[in-house]
Parts: C-alpha cells; structure tokens; sequence
C-alpha cells in the first residue's frame, strides 16, 4: 500500500480531532493577531457614528435565532455599545420569536454595564409576527406594530418615543439576521420608504449581499464573526469577536492544508491507477 | 498686481452667503447670543405647496422662502427660522419645528391631507423674534399616483404580460424552444453507469416541503429518472425526509413505471420516509451508500446543511454524483464534491424540459425574454450616460 | 453549588451531547435533538402569545382596550381585531377533515396578500436597482469585468437559445465568474461553520469551566 | 365556496397589495395599513398549526407503539414544561424566570451547537472529497482558499496582497456573477407570485374538491 492509499484512507475522526485541538488550544495559547477593518464593516459604523446623540433612535432588529449565535450576537454587543457610548437612543425588536430572549439578554446586558436607562436611553418592543407586513407596518407608524413595549408600556408613556412616528424620524435601522429577514428590510424598508439600512449577517449569507451593498441599498454590512471582531476593534472594545479570530485563523490554515494534500493524494492515487491499467493493457 | 487683492475679497464676498452649506451644522440646542438688542429682519418671498414624495399621502408640505437680510449679511445674528401652522388664518398656531441660519425650506411632515393651513415663518436670533411672515391657505395633496415609481410599474407589467403571454402559448400547444440543459445528459449517463454495472441508483429529492418549488422540480425529474431505471429494470431508492414528499414520490415512481409498461417493476420498499430531522437524515442516507452501494448518487431538490455529509460519503463510496438545487450556499460543495452539478435556475429549466408544464415553461420563457430586455436596457443605459443624457438613468431612479 | 453554575452545566451537558454524534449516532445525541423541538415549539407558542396576540387580539376583543387606549366594544378598532383573529383561528378547520375547506379562506387572503406585497419591492431591489448599479460607464477594467460579468452570468442562465457562437463564449465568461462567485461564498461558509464552533468552544471553556479568561 | 371563493380572495388581496404601492392616496393607504395587521395575525395563527401538528405527530408515535416512541414523550415534556412554565409560573417570562432560563440554557446551547457540528464535517470533507478534477473546481477551489487566508489575521501576516486579493474577488467577480443570480432567482419570485396571484399556481390550497 502506497502513501496516498493510506492518507485517503485515514479515519476521519482523526481528522475531527484535529479540529478540536486546533480550535482550543489557541484559547490558551493566544497569537493576538491584529484585525484588519473592511469598507463594509466601516461604512456601517460611520453610519452609527453619524447618527446625533439623544436625538433620533437607532433601529436595531435583533432578528437572530440560536443556531448563529457565535457569529450575531457579538454584532449586536458591539453596535449596542457603540450606540450607548455615543449617547444615542436605541429601539431594539426581532422579527424571530427566538429572538425575544436573545435581544433581551444582549440589550440588557449592554445596558446594565453602561448604566443606560429603560425608557430614556432604550426601549425593548419585543417579538412581532410576520416579516415583511410589519417591516412595511413600521414605515405608516411604529403605534400601529407595537401599540406597546415589550413589558405593556403604551408607547405614548415611554418619554423616548415622544414624536417618534415611523421611518422619517429613524436615521438607520440596522437588521442581524442569520436567514432572509435582511433582505426582507432592504425589499420592504429600503425600497418603499428609502429608509437607510444597515445588515449584520452569517459569512454564509455575506457574499450574497454584495450587490446590495454595491447598489447603495446597505450603508454597511457586517459578515460573520470576523464582522463583529472588526467592529470590536473600531469601538476600541475588544470581545468575543476579536477573541475567535486566533482559532478562526489556525483552523483555516489547517483546512487549506487539508485540501492540498487530499488533491495530491488524489491526483497521484489517479495517476498510479491509469499507468497501472495502461501496463496490464 | 495690486489688483489681485481686491478680486479675491469680491470673490469671497460672493462665496460667503455659501459658507453655511459647507459649514458643520451647529447643534440646535447651542444658540449664538444675538450681537445686537435689534430683531433680525423677516423673510420674504414664503411660500407653502404640497409635497411629493415616495410616501406621499398629503402629509408633506414644503416651505420655501428667501433669506433674513440679516442671515449672513446684515446683522448677521440669525439663528434660525421657526415654523408655526395654524388652521385659521391671523393666528400664530403651533410650532412645526425650525430650520437653521442659512437655510431655505423646511418639510412639514405632519400635514393631515386636504386641510387647510396658513404657515408663519418667524426669524430669532437667539433672544428676538422678527416680525412674522405668513402663507396660505395650503393643503396637502393625496395623490392617485407615484410617479417615482413609474419605472417599477412599466417594468412589472412587461415582465407580467410576457409570462402570462407564453403560459397561454403553451397552454394552446406551441412549440416553445428551450434547450437543453447538459445536466441531463449527465443524469442519463450516470443512470446508464449504474445499469452496466447492476447497481441501483439512489435518487435524494432534497429535505424541502412538498411546496417547495424545488421539491416539484425535483419530483419532475424524478419522473423522468424513474422511467429510465424502469425500462432497463435497474433498482431506484429514493430516500425522503418528509412524509408528504415520501407519497407524492410513490406516485411519480409508480406512474413511470405504469407508463413504461414494467408496473410489476415497482417496487414500493425502495421509496423510504428516513426522518424529519436534518442530521439523522444525512446518516440514514450515508448507511444505505454504505450498504447497498448504488452506483450513482443523484441529489436534486432543496438542500441546506446536509448537502455536504451527503456528497462526501458519495465521493468516498465511489459513485457517479450528480446534483443541482437552487441553494447558492450550498452549491460549492456539490460542485467539488460531485461529477456534474445543476446550477440554480437550470433546476428550473431541465424540470421545465422535461414536464413541458404550461405554467413553468410560461415563467421560463418570460424570465428568458426579461432578461434580455434588461442587457438591452443596460446597454442604453451606458451608451446614453456617455452621451450626457441623464434623463434616462433618471428614469430608473426610485429613490 | 450556585444556581446560575447549575444551569451554565445544564448547557454544557447538552452541548457535549450533541458533540458526541461525532464519534456515532447514540441515545444522548437523539434525546439532546428531541429536547429542543419540544421546548422551542413551546417557548414559539408562549412569545407568540404573549407578545402579540394578547396585545393585538385578545386585549382589543376582550378587554377593549389597545396600546394603553380603550376602544368601543363593536367600534371600529373592535371589528379590526376581531376579524381577523376570527380568520386566523378559522385555519384550525384542517384539523376537522369535514370542514377542512374553510380552512382555504384565511389562506386565500394570506397567500395573495403576501405575494402580492412582495412584487413591485422585489422588481425595485433585485432587477431595477441592480441594472442601475451596473450601468456602468466602460473606463476601467473593474467596470468592465463588472458589466461582462453580469452578461455572461445572465446568459448562462438563459434557456431560449442555445449557447452557440457569441453566446456560447459569453456562458463560458459566465461560469468562470459564477465560479470564483461559489469559491467566495465556499470560503465564507467554511469561516461561518467554524465561527459557531468557537462560540460554542468558548462557551465551553469560559462560560462554563472558567479556564480561558472570561 | 369550496375553491372558487378563496382563489377570488387571494386574487383581491394580491391585486390590492401590488396595486396600493403606486397609489399615495391616504384612503387607499389607511386600508392598507390595517391590512398588514391583519395579514400579521393571520400569519401568528398560521405559525402556531405547527405546533398542533407536532403534538399530532407524537401523539400517533405514542399510540401506535412506534419504535424510538421513547423520544415523543421527551418532544411532549419538554413542550409541556415549556407551555407550563411559560404560562403559569410567576413572573412568566421575565429574564431569569424558570422559563427564560430553560430557554437560554436549554433551547440556546442546543440549537447553537448543532451547526457548529460542521465545522468537523467540511474539514473532513475537504480532505475527502472537495476535489479539483474540473477547471470549474478548480477555479473554485483557489478563490475558496484565497478567500479563507485574506478574512483572517493570518492571512494578512503573510502578504499583503491575500486581503487584497481577497476584497477583489468579494467586490468584482462575486459581486457580477451574484448579482446575476440574483436579478434570475427576482424574476423567479415574481413570476411565481403572479402565478399564485392569478389562480395558475394553486398548490397552496392543496388536494380534494
């Protein structure tokens, strides 16, 4: 048996395990490789940073569910801390029911740490069905969508609300979301209201969202952990992000040889084989 | 030479009435203390009319007006214009907000469609008002249409009349022509394979709903599919992850085989409902490569996360893969992983081919013609941006 | 033993469950897998309820009131919450095989309305707004490969001709930029997939064991 | 009634709400308001089938003495624990309730662990299976690798030119050959909401008279 038999034929747990190792150890052993800022990931920051402070509300759709969690909720950490350090108001929402639980951790969190005020600084609306009808619902009037927060508070008894009608008093509504629900902002605020919008989305979903950013349809879009890491690096507040990047950079290192030798495993397999059959010929 | 001086302060003169179009804005809230006790003269030249915009329901009035002879000239302590609106004439009413120095118009956005209303305009400078200057009665326009959106309207009714215009040609029988997808030639020669080699075949329709629309194409296919293994009596396995896909799978499978003349062929054990959850399903597939070695793997249909277990135990198992889905994630990996793979929209079309449906070859051929009306509209596009002609870019506009 | 540690391992227990369908499917993996249909489905149930039709439909239709404001009992607003919280509910007939068909009203209106919105902001954001974006004037190599890019890719998806001559040159152009297209998002989803692990990993080690700096 | 009745109604309601975006009209825009909250409460009840599905589904797992019957009961209990907690526990669904918390620490690692699984699955396929035996393969496979080293750190220790690299094929390639994609899948969708619009397309109202 000749080497490439027996490298195409090694157990693939071997190779799991090889994941795993490669994955932890850099928790202990930290490379601390700088993060490189994106236009994309810059433009939505500029977008935030551009957005006056206790004046009108940033919009941020927590539209996320569990399963993209490691890649979403640094973004929506990173934006709310950006938001709050800059004194702007935030009214955070979700259009998945699984977001409810995950958009309240995030936002309370974030705003325990900072000492922001429920009410004042931010307001929690909560869970609302349907997708595009209340995306289009919200530029008529956000009362329509949410007669009230999250907790049964009117919006009218909710002083950051007062003359916050719908999309014309919104400077930016930033949507995190691992499924279509980003695209459903850009069809259904984007095009009917010319709001302003701005996607944090999974790496898988990212490179599909390129034309929309080229288009000006997204003032910024944030693609997968690596997003979150470099919006953590321009808020000066580094985190979860910046922290996978060591292990996110060994790994597809290691995955990069992987292809490599399993191609010339497979090529000189291929090759031995043909002249084989060209000799019993 | 001396006259160089006296130009350059002509010119900058002139340029400073501009200077607050390139200035920061000053917050509102910081408000320059007046340099004199004189109030700021009033505007003149008010005007009030109906605002359209792409949400124009009457709720938008403009205001325009010239500037205070005190704004950037004169006294030069203008702060900012303040809006007030009022439904009875010879009454101040109540604020609408305020446009700062330098500033011709203000957007009223809170109009109620069809009232009438009289705006005043009030100049402060910090400490005094000016005299008032009022305008009206104004109302706001609802209006019936959106011309923004004329390109979006001429654009979808094109789009509509050419998909309703070939349903209906192929609903009379017309020959309409699509070619032929070289994804099919490369199902048949892997179906081909597994019969030299008295293999089966396994056919995996993806883990979508019945309603899915790559769940029916992928059930046309597989009709097409199911009457080759028919006629030359080679086993299909056809493993399910829904129970409603699992019946309407028997149905197409049985009808081939009806339709070839091999009814007692079918064998109904070999269309298996597996699981409902993803990475179950993946296994129980993964063990009958591992089992029962069919010799070619044809995945066509929705898939998501599991495409990926499916063509690796494939590729390792040795078997002719092909796939296609309309999942762009996970396209790359059948790509790499399998000998021929359907691309998106040609999912679409080899099902289209092969069912010659009135309703999908309509949406085909409308989507075909569509497309080459936009190259031909972007091709305008670029030729007349050359030539200056803005007008029609501007066409296209919608915001 | 605090609470917060007992739930933090009740998590991490789960977690190592599902990992251990890596070595082979076994009992843990299925129970872990089946646990969470259950509880989702529920906690689905309880926020929709909570958070929206309580809100929007019961309170309006039974306690006359919405959004803090009271509302006249067969008022306008009234009828506008119980109409189609009447609908909604009549899309349970599928569950009486008799008179299933009723069913097929409120899924009339829902299935058109849906489509129906969607038509003219899918025209604008996917044909009208992209054919603008790349209308774009023929004076460097980036534009260019831009716009010969897009013609190819739309020709290769074009069934009406056969890809012959001119054509057929363009679907070549077309594959190699759908390609490398797939060879991005191919990059992506790898950096996707291997994000989760690290959060999952970090949980794992920080949240849960306290090993690597919180 | 039974099929004429609510093909006129999807008919209605599709027409009105492709018609409504070109008119401003505030008497057209009124109604078509409180129809996107209708259509949401329908869309909240639709949802909610799923679940009386589900619990069907295990039911008749459970009755009929299915083989792995022992997972429908753990499907049943954790839903009914949920619907328990959720709706009769004090302080129902506060954060740190009972029911918040089997959520975030139940439902949450769960459901986030499950795709982290393919991160093994792509490294072992990478070694196994992703082969460059087609030019298109090929191609495929350099942008992949390309693209993997210039979106992390690593990548740009070694060359400058990999981010580079990497931001070309993002912003001129992927962006054309998406874009494409994405004007096609446009034309798709439009043409198959028309389709149901019209009453061509009526797979939504499934079998039966």
């Amino acid at each position: 048996m000749s080497w490439y038999d027996k490298l195409l034929q090694v157990d693939r747990r071997w190779i799991f395990l090889a994941i795993g190792v490669a994955v932890v150890v850099p928790f202990f052993v930290p490379l601390g490789l700088p993060v490189i800022v994106t236009e994309p990931v810059q433009g939505l920051y500029d977008a935030v940073e551009s957005i006056p402070p206790n004046d009108k509300p940033l919009l941020l759709s927590i539209d996320y569910a569990p399963a993209t969690l490691p890649e979403l909720e640094p973004m929506a950490l990173a934006i709310l801390r950006h938001a709050f350090r800059n004194d702007v108001n935030v009214i955070v929402m979700t259009l998945h029911p699984a977001g409810y639980g995950l958009a309240e951790r995030a936002v309370r969190g974030v705003a325990e740490e900072m000492e922001q005020v429920e009410g004042e600084d931010y307001v929690f609306m909560g869970f609302t069905p349907g997708v595009s009808a209340p995306i289009l619902g919200l530029g008529v009037a956000i009362r329509n969508v949410f007669p009230e927060d999250a907790y049964g508070t009117p919006l009218d008894e909710i002083p950051m609300m007062e003359g916050i009608r719908n999309y014309d008093d919104i400077p930016l509504a930033i949507t995190l979301a691992g499924w279509s629900a980003a695209e459903a902002w850009i069809y259904f605020a984007r095009e009917p209201y010319g709001q302003q919008v701005g996607a944090g989305v999974t790496a898988v979903m990212a490179t599909d969202y390129y034309p929309y950013l080229d288009a000006g349809q997204l003032q910024g879009l944030l693609g997968g952990m690596r997003g979150a890491a470099e919006y953590e690096v321009l808020i000066e507040r580094e985190a979860k992000g910046v922290k996978g990047m060591d292990s996110q950079s060994v790994i597809h290192l290691l995955i990069i040889v992987l292809i490599v030798l399993g191609n010339v495993a497979y090529f000189a397999q291929r090759s031995a084989r043909r002249k084989m059959a060209l000799e019993d010929a | 030479m001396d006259r160089f001086p006296r130009i350059l302060l002509i010119v900058l003169t002139l340029a400073l009435p501009a200077l607050p179009l390139f200035a920061q804005v000053p917050p509102p809230d910081i408000e320059i203390a007046a340099v004199d006790s004189v109030a700021p003269a009033p505007v003149t030249g008010l005007r009030a009319h109906d605002y359209v915009d792409n949400s124009d329901a009457g709720d938008k009035i403009e205001l325009t007006w010239e500037l205070s002879a005190d704004d950037a000239a004169g006294a030069s302590d203008v702060v900012r214009y303040e809006v007030f609106r009022s439904e009875i004439e010879d009454a101040p009413g109540d604020s609408v907000g305020f446009a700062l120095a330098g500033f011709e118009r203000f957007l009223d956005t809170t109009a109620e469609a069809g009232t009438p209303y009289y705006y005043t305009v009030l100049v402060s400078d910090g400490t005094l008002l000016s005299s008032p200057t009022t305008t009206g009665p104004v109302r706001g326009v609802s209006n019936f249409f959106q011309p923004s959106r004329t390109s979006v309207l001429v654009l979808a009714l094109v789009f509509f009349v050419l998909v309703l215009i070939f349903t209906r040609l192929a609903e009379r029988g017309a020959d309409l022509f699509v070619r032929r997808i070289p994804g099919l030639n490369a199902i048949e020669e892997a179906v081909g394979r597994a019969t030299e080699m008295g293999r089966p075949v396994l056919y995996v329709p993806g883990i979508g709903e019945i309603d899915n629309i790559m769940t029916i194409a992928s059930l046309n296919i597989l009709s097409h599919v199911a009457k080759i293994t028919a006629r030359y009596e080679t086993p299909l396995i056809v493993p399910t992850a829904r129970a409603v896909v699992m019946s309407a799978a028997e149905e197409v499978v049985k009808q081939a085989h009806a339709e070839v003349g091999q009814p007692d062929t079918y064998n109904p054990d070999n269309i298996r409902y597996l699981s409902d959850a993803q990475f179950a399903f993946a296994g129980a597939v993964n063990g009958i490569m591992l089992r029962e070695k069919p010799a070619a793997n044809l995945y066509l249909g929705a898939f998501w996360a599991e495409s990926l277990l499916l063509a690796e135990t494939g590729f390792e198992a040795g078997a002719i893969q092909v796939a296609g889905t309309a999942m762009v994630s996970q396209l790359p990996f059948f790509v790499t992983a399998c000998d021929y793979t359907l691309l998106g929209e040609e999912l679409y079309a080899a099902s289209a081919y092969l069912s010659k449906e009135p309703k999908l070859l309509g949406g085909l051929k409308g989507s075909d013609w569509m497309k080459i009306l936009i190259i031909a509209l972007m091709a305008l596009g670029i030729v007349l941006n050359r030539l200056n002609a803005s007008w029609f870019v501007e066409f296209f506009h919608t915001q | 033993m605090s609470h917060h540690i007992i739930w933090t391992t009740i998590g991490a227990i789960l977690t190592l469950s599902i990992y251990s369908f890596l070595y082979k499917d076994n009992p843990f993996y299925k129970f872990a897998e089946h646990l969470v249909v259950g509880i989702s489905a529920g906690y689905y149930l309880v926020i929709y309820t909570f958070n929206f039709i309580v809100p929007n439909v019961a309170r309006p239709v039974f306690g006359l009131e919405l959004g803090g404001e009271a509302i006249r009992f067969a008022g306008l607003e009234w009828w506008m919450a119980l109409i189609p919280g009447l609908l909604g509910l009549l899309l349970y007939a599928r569950f009486f095989p008799k008179f299933a068909w009723v069913g097929r009203w409120p899924l009339g209106i829902y299935v058109g309305g849906y489509a129906g919105l969607g038509l003219s902001p899918v025209m604008q954001a996917r044909v009208l707004q992209q054919m603008e974006a790349n209308a774009l004037p023929l004076t460097s190599l980036t534009n260019i490969l831009l716009v010969v890019g897009l013609l190819g890719t739309l020709i290769y998806f074009f069934f009406s001709m056969r890809h012959k001559g001119v054509l057929g040159v363009f679907a070549r152009i077309g594959i190699v930029f759908l390609m490398v297209g797939f060879g991005a998002s191919f990059g992506y989803t790898v950096m996707s997939r291997i994000s989760l692990l690290i959060g999952r990993v970090d949980f794992l080690l920080s949240d849960w064991l306290h090993l690597a700096g919180g | 009634m039974r099929r004429q009745l609510p093909l006129t109604l999807c008919f209605i309601a599709g027409v009105f709400m492709a018609v409504q975006y070109f008119i401003p009209h505030w008497r057209v825009q009124d109604v078509y308001d409180r129809f996107l909250t209708w259509l949401q409460i329908i869309f909240a009840f639709a949802f909610l089938l799923g679940t009386v599905s589900l619990v069907k589904v295990h039911y008749h797992k459970i009755r009929n003495r299915a083989a792995d019957r022992g997972f429908s009961w753990v499907v049943l209990a954790g839903l009914g624990s949920m619907i328990g907690l959720g709706f009769f526990a004090p302080g129902h669904n506060d954060p740190g309730s009972p029911f918040d918390m089997m959520f975030q620490n139940v439902q949450v690692p769960i459901e986030a662990t499950m795709f982290s699984l393919l991160a093994f699955y792509i490294a072992s396929a990478a070694f196994r299976a992703f082969r460059a035996r087609t030019l298109e393969a090929t191609l495929l496979l350099i942008a992949a690798c390309i693209v993997m080293l210039g979106r992390v750190p690593i990548g740009d220790l070694i060359s400058e030119r990999i981010p580079e690299a990497t931001r070309w094929i993002l912003t001129v390639p992927n962006l054309a050959a998406k874009r494409g994609i994405m004007i096609g899948v446009g034309l798709g969708m439009m043409a198959t909401a028309l389709k149901i619009v019209l009453g061509i397309e009526r797979a939504w109202m499934g079998g039966g008279d």
